[in-house]
């Protein structure tokens, strides 16, 4: 998707800048010179034609219906399809929406028992990428054009001299997978070859808490969080609440937890600012090692087995305390208490995680046994196979990991192991670079235009199935192994098909529970039984006295998994890489993120760029200061500084930091150099500013002082005195919105949830720094009390509200953004001359515009990404959120054509639909039974800027607190 | 006897109107002469920089209409920002013309009747300045009709509750007036222009647009009524048009923008900038067009001592905002003007209003200012640039931080945005020198009269 | 056809007190011609009040009643919309508009009615500019004229012009 | 003794005048707002050719054919649809099979191509607008399509301007007739304003006028 960059040279930013050098802004991409096109329009040849835009005649436009048309099909009117896509091997189960035979919107599948209709950011901007112009389109053998058959012809010729050898000579590196599919083809290959190898390889590896489960219980585990029923959690580096694939079931259980009076309580350990750790009523700041330390040192206080442990490591007095009163707390938890520990923490936490869960009796944490077909698929297996390449070993190497030369750490190299192979197969969405050195590179199908199966998070065995016949003849996982057999032609689905009627015999009609399954989008009943084996708590001790009482003084590096690029496979998705960080709000790039005081101690700014050196050549990285950060050690996230010249979009924007990463310290390690280059970067944030300056904006409470608080947002709510009359809406539907702030864990999936719905275009960095990104909702974070190091964070999600008397329409001068009969703030696009007084005139600046006309460089595969019930806004007009009416007039039509009344939840706003923690609600006001007017009836609720008499129709509920008296 | 007494009375007056002794033969031969001469070369300059001055505007113009306001530096918090600027900025400067014209004739001001013709026809052009920016800063200019009431097919109007819609009739009505009223006032020079030249392609061309005037008692006795009566018209629309002008500010809920003091202070700052950039323009071209007996100091005092009062109103406006916004007790008010305006990013543009539009204006009081052209010239140009800020002040510093802090952001302006300013100003510049070179700058019919009547005057008061 | 006997003065005050005699003198189809309004000249043509003040105050009216009227008949009546939660007809925010279409009108009807009406121009020939002399008029000299349709009296009305000091007196005949 | 004009410069100044007003004021207002309103524009009583002769008059008119079995779409989805091939070759697998004139349907069958139509009343692409509603609430296919039954090739009958939909929306009971004659070409009851009303009660017809019933 190549950006329309307008062009223009740098901006006048101050009078100092004016004398001083111009700072190098990294534009997008090569500054080509203008093309023709370009030219043109600025001999004002079009600015004519623009002009007469208004009068010229409608154009001709076509009909073409189907010639045999499908019984199931209503053109016109959408269909939803279940169906799930794997990130880190596991499922999650989708709905997705096809319209006119394409799919036009993902949303979480409401009765998949592992999500329950839960979504991240990843899995609904998959939807973006499916439609991406730049995926591989054609098979290639080194950069030279082939066919399928070609390919075929040499995998059957391979497999002829592999049989003989026996498989001598032939690797796997797959992507973590649990298709049963694929176990099976795994297992005939291991038939046919016995000599060949598998190994799988994610840059985000589950490989520690496997290791870690193999250390406390002997054999490998996955570890299953309830937290239904949680009433003290620690978090030790464990971002459970962020919008990351598996979080879903998570999150709804946590939030329920946090509505007042019997609330859960959460601690926070952990060196960087998570989500997570934004949500904790009580966060301690450590230095990534000693993390796991501090993990070690309260098993110690917990049980007594361990007692050595709690006074073996260096810590502060502050911290001290802390690990006391939270053992002290989770023991009067009990059943309800837990400690949780993150992927990225060493085997020896997870060992002891286990041990303090199983002291306490814990029913929040249990075991099941994992789903993943490898246990090892982190940095220690790539680095054995990439050996073995190096010394010839390979003859051929079959991989669908995603790009391992960018991902792998750099003293794996495996680039250049890569080069020693003879023969490799890559099978990928785009020609990154992996693909630049492997032999065969296959265009994979995209998880919507592909049939298969895999293991959901909580075990349950979940299907895949198109949505859309593959756009570029993309080749699924099942169909390039089946090629090794020289069962190439058999497509995906009778390989899955087959493989399940052979597994189920005994059901007789299969045809019938097969369209169920595909139906329903899994088999229900499947999930893996969760079970809590016994610890063997000599081994845990004897490995825990292995670690060293203190690491090496000094600046630490801590690596961290890209909340939006994940690890640089969504580099090339614009909604992801524009969606602002839930933590700092940076779109567009990763940095290195600091604690005020270490900022201050090496003598940085925000925006500095600085060379990080860690056992290897410097990576160039600019500075964002971070409240809340860990002193001494530095924040990078992987998955950005991309190379690859066919993902223009990421190209060059952010740094690798895979030169900072070591096979044997992948996530953490202390020796790090930083040294500032005195130039200046671009940050481009959507919040500039962190502090709400003492107003009433996004409201906090401890749950003791909440009768307090209450009283006090008695005059946020209620009708404003006013000199009108209000109107009467007494009559049909009133709608409205409650957010539950104390729900809200501040994930930012409702963000790409509206951009997915409503169409809003993405704008670039450069247009982000200018502060014109177009996300009609928005989620403020905003820093809390005095002390900067570790402050309190509160979050708000910020929409339009629809003011019954909305300062932004009587300022209008075209009557083009009015009220509608039930309440809502119409926005008319096709009236609309775009004189932007309305955007002034709105104290909630939830207004966007379209400076440019971003839709109209689309490529057609982009405009198959819209909405067809939403126009697609031109240049120069207004946009913001409308309550999601495409939603709201088709439900009352359907209601209208059945003769009914709209059922309260029949229309669910997208950002209701896909926020996994249910804080947003939306509804009919005149029905006091729906579920929107018992929230914004509770002694919590208060409206946003209250006293300017907009009378809003979306309420806040004010967020509670439950802090822990003896720390507060 | 009546020389001498002519000449000693003079002595008497403070300052004379007209200096010197003339007769309508030699004011005929000052006034209108030059219209004939060749261009001199100071003025080809002058009118070539101007012609480049333009070109940078119509690249402005063709550029934002081929790709968008996004070449602007607007964006969302700041919304708008050097287009509405320069349109209170220019409509602003035009009053001042509208103000010596009408309502000094209300007054009787004699001082007028020599600048009012040079002060029209900049209010004219400052207007015609001011009418670009509603269109161009439109996000879709080509659909800017809908601002007008015609019956449509989608039989929608426009929204007369907006401020811009009062906007648009207000400037129109107030562009009619000013074109009308300036055009009136021509007829009788055109006339004598026709009359007066030698060459018959120009008295055509003199004589097609003096319309047959032929100066007939009959047509005076008409004349004089209605240009008294458009003048009379035109005093309460020049406070109409800025009031309104406020009021795209005032009726907001802003903080910084919604206060009740916008109107006076808005009326006050427009008369303040426009009378210095009639004075802007006038000192130059009374020395190159040697006009000086007629523009004569007496005139540049006047105008500075009204300057000086308007600079006061100016800066009560000031005080009381501030004062308001501390009264008030609103969070964000005092926000707005003691932290962002006095302490946040855009503070050095708040202090430069500051010294030019009160500071600046103090030296008045002294008549060594009001009575050095060079001074009055540099303090005049001071003015605008001050008042240029002030606008700047009150649009960006209030759009850019508001109630939520989340969404504050930054402004900064693009090279289009200084291309459609400064562009404006030359083609202001460049239709000035037009007008100074085939029109007579001073009115010479009001001026015989004004001669005739301040003889007549003289000799009554010798006689007694 | 019609004949001009003009007459050109110095002085004001000679032109206007030339005027008073010849029109009490009962003479017909006089005016004077000057670079300025002469003072007194009305008195002495006994030129009835102007109907300009009339012209403008009924332009004024239907303006102010036009304006308000299409703000209420608009957004009150044919497609009445909630706005802000504003009444669709208010009284208050219509006032703005009402005075400036009420000015615009006024001004209109002030400027036509005078050009096309009052001094019933463009009429860029008139007899009177047959004579080259006759340039001065606009210039520095104050002339008086008497139109008369035969040629009889020319020669007596010259005689008149004459006697009331005129500097310099001759006939214009109207070109075809 | 010439002066500067001649007598006839008087008219002829004052007919450049009126000649500029009329110019001016007529062609620059007036002017848009008459083509805006004709068939130039609003393309009505154009009827726009199709690559298959289909003739209304002969399938409607003379068969009789209700306009639902070949628009099936109308009653459930916002677009009327227009019939897939196989709709067509439900009749003319039997009657008709070898006329050329229908070569263009066999060879779309076949081929499994559509039928490229050419739309005839077209609405702007910011415009909603929902078949299924109209037709539960009593409007007639008639009333906007007007008498297809008369129409060799389909014509635009109304201009489909949105002051036009305004009418109906403001006060439906002019145009709403029973469920059962919704297709019906004729239908025409002796007072529409009494059974209009008596329908908006029963079929709880309540028209919006807000602008999201039809942009989104």
């Amino acid at each position: 998707m190549k950006l329309p960059l307008a062009g223009q040279s740098r901006p006048w930013r101050s009078v100092e800048e004016l004398q001083s050098p111009p700072a190098p802004s990294r534009e997008l991409g090569p500054a080509e010179p203008p093309s023709r096109r370009e030219v043109l329009q600025l001999l004002g040849a079009s600015a004519a034609l623009a002009t007469m835009g208004g009068c010229l005649k409608p154009p001709d436009e076509k009909i073409l219906p189907y010639t045999k048309q499908p019984p199931e099909v209503t053109p016109g009117n959408p269909l939803h399809y279940a169906t799930c896509s794997t990130l880190d091997g596991r499922a999650t189960g989708l709905l997705v929406t096809a319209s006119e035979g394409r799919p036009t919107k993902v949303e979480g599948s409401p009765e998949h028992p592992s999500s329950k209709g839960g979504i991240g950011v990843l899995e609904q901007a998959q939807l973006l990428s499916l439609y991406d112009p730049q995926r591989l389109k054609v098979v290639q053998y080194k950069s030279e054009l082939r066919s399928w058959r070609d390919f075929l012809a040499t995998m059957i010729a391979k497999s002829r001299v592999l049989r003989d050898r026996r498989g001598e000579g032939l690797r796997f590196l797959m992507e973590p997978s649990s298709s049963p599919l694929i176990a099976h083809l795994r297992q005939r290959l291991l038939e046919v070859y016995p000599r060949a190898r598998f190994s799988s390889w994610s840059a985000i590896p589950l490989q520690q808490i496997h290791d870690g489960a193999q250390l406390a219980f002997g054999s490998a585990y996955e570890t299953r969080i309830d937290l239904s029923r949680a009433q003290a959690v620690a978090s030790l580096d464990a971002d459970f609440l962020s919008a990351m694939p598996g979080n879903a079931r998570p999150m709804k259980d946590w939030a329920a937890r946090r509505v007042p009076p019997n609330m859960a309580r959460l601690y926070a350990v952990e060196a960087h600012l998570s989500v997570t750790g934004m949500n904790a009523d009580h966060r301690l700041r450590l230095k990534p090692s000693q993390v796991h330390r501090f993990g070690l040192a309260l098993l110690g206080r917990l049980v007594p087995r361990h007692a050595a442990l709690a006074k073996r490591f260096s810590f502060s007095a502050e911290e001290l305390r802390f690990a006391d009163v939270l053992a002290r707390d989770l023991q009067r938890a009990g059943a309800g208490a837990a400690v949780l520990v993150g992927a990225r923490q060493p085997p020896v936490l997870h060992a002891a995680m286990h041990a303090i869960n199983a002291a306490l009796g814990s029913s929040v944490v249990s075991q099941a046994k994992p789903v993943l077909h490898e246990m090892d698929a982190g940095p220690r297996a790539l680095r054995v196979l990439a050996e073995e390449m190096r010394r010839g070993a390979v003859d051929t190497l079959i991989m669908t990991a995603y790009n391992p030369v960018y991902g792998a750490t750099s003293d794996i190299n495996f680039a250049m192991a890569l080069s020693q192979v003879n023969t490799s197969v890559y099978r990928t969405l785009y020609a990154d670079e992996t693909a630049e050195r492997a032999g065969w590179v296959l265009p994979a199908a995209h998880p919507l235009e592909s049939w298969g199966d895999a293991r959901a998070h909580d075990g349950t065995i979940s299907f895949q199935q198109p949505l859309i016949a593959p756009l570029y003849a993309g080749v699924s996982e099942a169909e390039m192994l089946a090629a090794l057999f020289g069962e190439g032609d058999r497509t995906a689905y009778t390989q899955l098909r087959e493989f399940w009627q052979a597994r189920v015999p005994e059901l007789g009609r299969f045809d019938l529970t097969w369209e169920k399954w595909i139906a329903d989008g899994f088999i229900p009943g499947t999930a893996v039984k969760a079970e809590s084996p016994a610890v063997n708590h000599d081994a845990v001790l004897a490995e825990a006295m292995k670690v060293p009482p203190a690491e090496k003084p000094g600046l630490e590096i801590n690596v961290v998994a890209d909340t939006k690029v994940l690890d640089g496979r969504f580099g090339n998705n614009g909604w992801l890489q524009e969606l602002p960080d839930p933590v700092t709000k940076l779109t567009w790039e990763n940095a290195a993120l600091l604690s005020p005081a270490t900022a201050a101690e090496l003598g940085v700014e925000q925006g500095d760029l600085v060379d990080l050196t860690l056992r290897g050549p410097p990576a160039r990285a600019p500075v964002v200061i971070a409240p809340g950060h860990a002193d001494g050690a530095v924040t990078v996230a992987i998955g950005y500084g991309r190379r690859s010249d066919a993902e223009t979009l990421c190209k060059g924007i952010g740094f690798d930091t895979s030169t900072l990463r070591h096979s044997d310290l992948p996530w953490f390690a202390p020796g790090l150099a930083l040294v500032a280059t005195g130039r200046k970067a671009r940050l481009a944030q959507t919040q500039q500013h962190h502090s709400m300056e003492g107003r009433i904006i996004a409201v906090s409470a401890a749950l003791p002082k909440l009768r307090e608080t209450e009283e006090m947002l008695e005059e946020q709510r209620g009708a404003p005195l006013s000199f009108h009359r209000p109107w009467d809406y007494s009559k049909g539907y009133r709608w409205g919105m409650a957010i539950d702030l104390s729900r809200c864990t501040g994930c930012s999936s409702c963000v790409v949830a509206c951009q997915a719905e409503n169409n809003v275009p993405v704008v670039g960095k450069d247009r982000v720094w200018r502060s014109r990104e177009m996300h009609w909702l928005r989620v403020d974070r905003y820093f809390l009390g005095e002390d900067a190091a570790n402050p309190g964070v509160v979050f708000q999600p910020l929409m339009c509200v629809h003011c019954e008397s909305a300062p932004c329409e009587y300022v209008c001068p075209v009557n083009a953004t009015v009220h509608s009969d039930e309440g809502l703030n119409e926005m008319v696009y096709n009236r609309c001359v775009g004189t932007r007084y309305c955007s002034n005139n709105c104290p909630y600046k939830v207004r966007r515009f379209n400076f440019f006309s971003y839709t109209s460089e689309y490529s057609d595969q982009e405009k198959m990404a819209f909405n067809p019930d939403v126009t697609v806004r031109s240049r120069g007009v207004m946009e913001k959120c409308t309550y999601c009416v495409q939603r709201i007039e088709r439900a009352r039509i359907h209601s209208r054509v059945e003769g009914r009344e709209i059922r309260d939840g029949e229309i669910q706003t997208a950002c209701q639909q896909a926020c996994p923690a249910d804080a947003i609600v939306f509804g009919d006001l005149n029905d006091s039974g729906s579920r929107v007017s018992r929230l914004l009836s509770s002694e919590r609720r208060y409206d946003l800027l209250h006293e300017l008499g907009t009378r809003p129709r979306t309420g806040y509920l004010a967020r509670v607190m439950n802090p822990n008296p003896e720390l507060a | 006897m009546a020389e001498s007494a002519l000449q000693a009375r003079r002595e008497l007056d403070p300052l004379p109107l007209i200096e010197g002794r003339h007769d309508d033969g030699t004011l005929n031969k000052t006034l209108l002469d030059y219209v004939w001469q060749r261009p001199q070369p100071g003025w080809l300059t002058l009118f070539f920089i101007g012609m480049g001055g333009t070109g940078l505007l119509l690249a402005g113009i063709a550029v934002t209409l081929a790709k968008g306001i996004g070449m602007w530096g607007n964006n969302i918090p700041v919304a708008w920002a050097f287009g509405i600027i320069n349109f209170v900025w220019w409509i602003g400067i035009g009053h001042a013309g509208t103000l010596i014209s009408a309502i000094l004739l209300l007054f009787q001001q004699k001082w007028r009747t020599s600048i009012n013709r040079f002060a029209e026809a900049m209010t004219l052009f400052a207007v015609m300045q001011a009418g670009l920016f509603p269109v161009l800063h439109l996000g879709r200019p080509w659909f800017a009709y809908w601002l007008f009431p015609y019956p449509s097919t989608n039989s929608i109007w426009p929204q007369f509750k907006s401020p811009l819609m009062w906007d648009v009739f207000a400037v129109s009505t107030y562009f009619t007036t000013s074109l009308l009223f300036w055009y009136l006032g021509l007829i009788p020079d055109l006339a004598s222009l026709r009359d007066a030249s030698a060459k018959r392609s120009t008295r055509f061309i003199y004589g097609v647009f003096a319309i047959g005037w032929r100066g007939s008692a009959r047509h005076w006795h008409h004349y004089k009524i209605a240009y008294l009566l458009l003048a009379g018209l035109a005093t309460p629309l020049v406070l109409s048009v800025h009031t309104i002008v406020s009021w795209d500010f005032a009726l907001s809920i802003l903080p910084g923008w919604h206060t009740t003091i916008f109107p006076p202070y808005f009326v006050a700052g427009a008369v303040f900038s426009g009378f210095a950039m009639v004075l802007t323009l006038m000192v130059p071209a009374r020395r190159f067009l040697k006009l000086k007996h007629v523009i004569t100091l007496r005139h540049l005092e006047a105008m500075s001592k009204v300057m000086l009062l308007t600079g006061l109103i100016v800066a009560y406006g000031y005080l009381m905002e501030h004062f308001i916004a501390w009264y008030s007790g609103d969070e964000f008010e005092s926000h707005v003007f003691f932290q962002t305006r006095a302490r946040g990013p855009y503070r050095g543009i708040y202090y430069l209003m500051i010294f030019c539009n009160i500071v600046v204006p103090q030296s008045f009081w002294f008549p060594w200012a009001r009575r050095n052209v060079f001074y009055l010239w540099i303090a005049s140009v001071l003015i605008n640039v001050g008042m240029w800020c002030e606008r700047f002040v009150i649009v960006v510093t209030s759009l850019h931080q508001d109630f939520i802090p989340a969404n504050w952001a930054m402004y900064y302006p693009t090279w289009v945005d200084f291309s459609l300013l400064f562009g404006t100003i030359a083609f202001f510049g460049t239709l000035f020198l037009l007008f100074l070179k085939y029109l007579p700058a001073v009115a010479a019919t009001e001026l015989k009269e004004l001669r005739h009547e301040l003889e007549h005057e003289w000799l009554e008061g010798a006689k007694r | 056809m019609k004949r001009y006997v003009l007459g050109e003065f110095g002085e004001p005050e000679d032109c206007v007190e030339a005027l008073r005699k010849l029109h009490e003198a009962g003479v017909q189809g006089l005016d004077a011609y000057s670079p300025y309004p002469l003072h007194g000249s009305d008195e002495a043509l006994e030129l009835p009040r102007s109907k300009v003040p009339l012209v403008a105050l009924t332009g004024g009216v239907f303006g102010a009643l036009g304006g308000y009227v299409m703000q209420a008949w608009m957004n009150g009546v044919d497609f009445a919309i909630n706005v802000g939660n504003r009444p669709p007809h208010g009284f208050w925010t219509n006032i703005p508009i009402t005075f400036e279409s009420g000015v615009l009108l006024s001004v209109l009807s002030i400027f036509f009615s005078a050009i096309f009406y009052f001094f019933a121009l463009p009429r860029p020939y008139h007899p009177v500019f047959e004579s080259e002399q006759f340039r001065t008029a606009s210039l520095d000299a104050f002339w008086v004229s008497i139109e008369t349709e035969e040629e009889e009296p020319v020669a007596d009305l010259e005689e008149k012009l004459r006697s009331t000091g005129a500097r310099r007196v001759h006939t214009v005949v109207e070109s075809a | 003794m010439s002066a500067l004009f001649k007598p006839g410069a008087n008219t002829s100044f004052r007919v450049t005048l009126v000649v500029l007003a009329l110019l001016l004021g007529g062609g620059l207002v007036a002017g848009p707002m008459i083509y805006v309103r004709s068939p130039y524009f609003t393309q009505q009583q154009d009827p726009v050719d199709q690559p298959v002769q289909f003739d209304h008059r002969h399938h409607v008119g003379d068969e009789g054919i209700d306009c639902r079995y070949c628009h099936s779409l109308v009653e459930k989805a916002p677009n009327a649809g227009v019939p897939p091939t196989s709709v067509c070759l439900n009749c003319h697998e039997q009657i008709w099979n070898k006329s050329p004139k229908l070569a263009p349907v066999r060879e779309s069958y076949f081929a499994d191509r559509p039928i490229v139509w050419n739309k005839v009343n077209k609405l702007p692409h910011f415009v909603y607008f929902n078949h299924s509603i109209h037709l539960k609430q009593g409007v007639g296919c008639v009333t906007c399509h007007g008498r297809i039954d008369e129409m060799a090739l389909v014509e635009k009958a109304q201009p489909l301007t949105m002051g036009w939909c305004l009418e109906c929306h403001r006060n439906p009971e002019r145009f709403l007739r029973p469920r059962e004659e919704i297709t019906s070409m004729t239908f025409r009851p002796r007072d529409q304003l009494a059974l209009g009303r008596a329908l908006k009660d029963q079929y709880h017809v309540h028209t919006r006028v807000s602008c999201t019933t039809c942009h989104r």
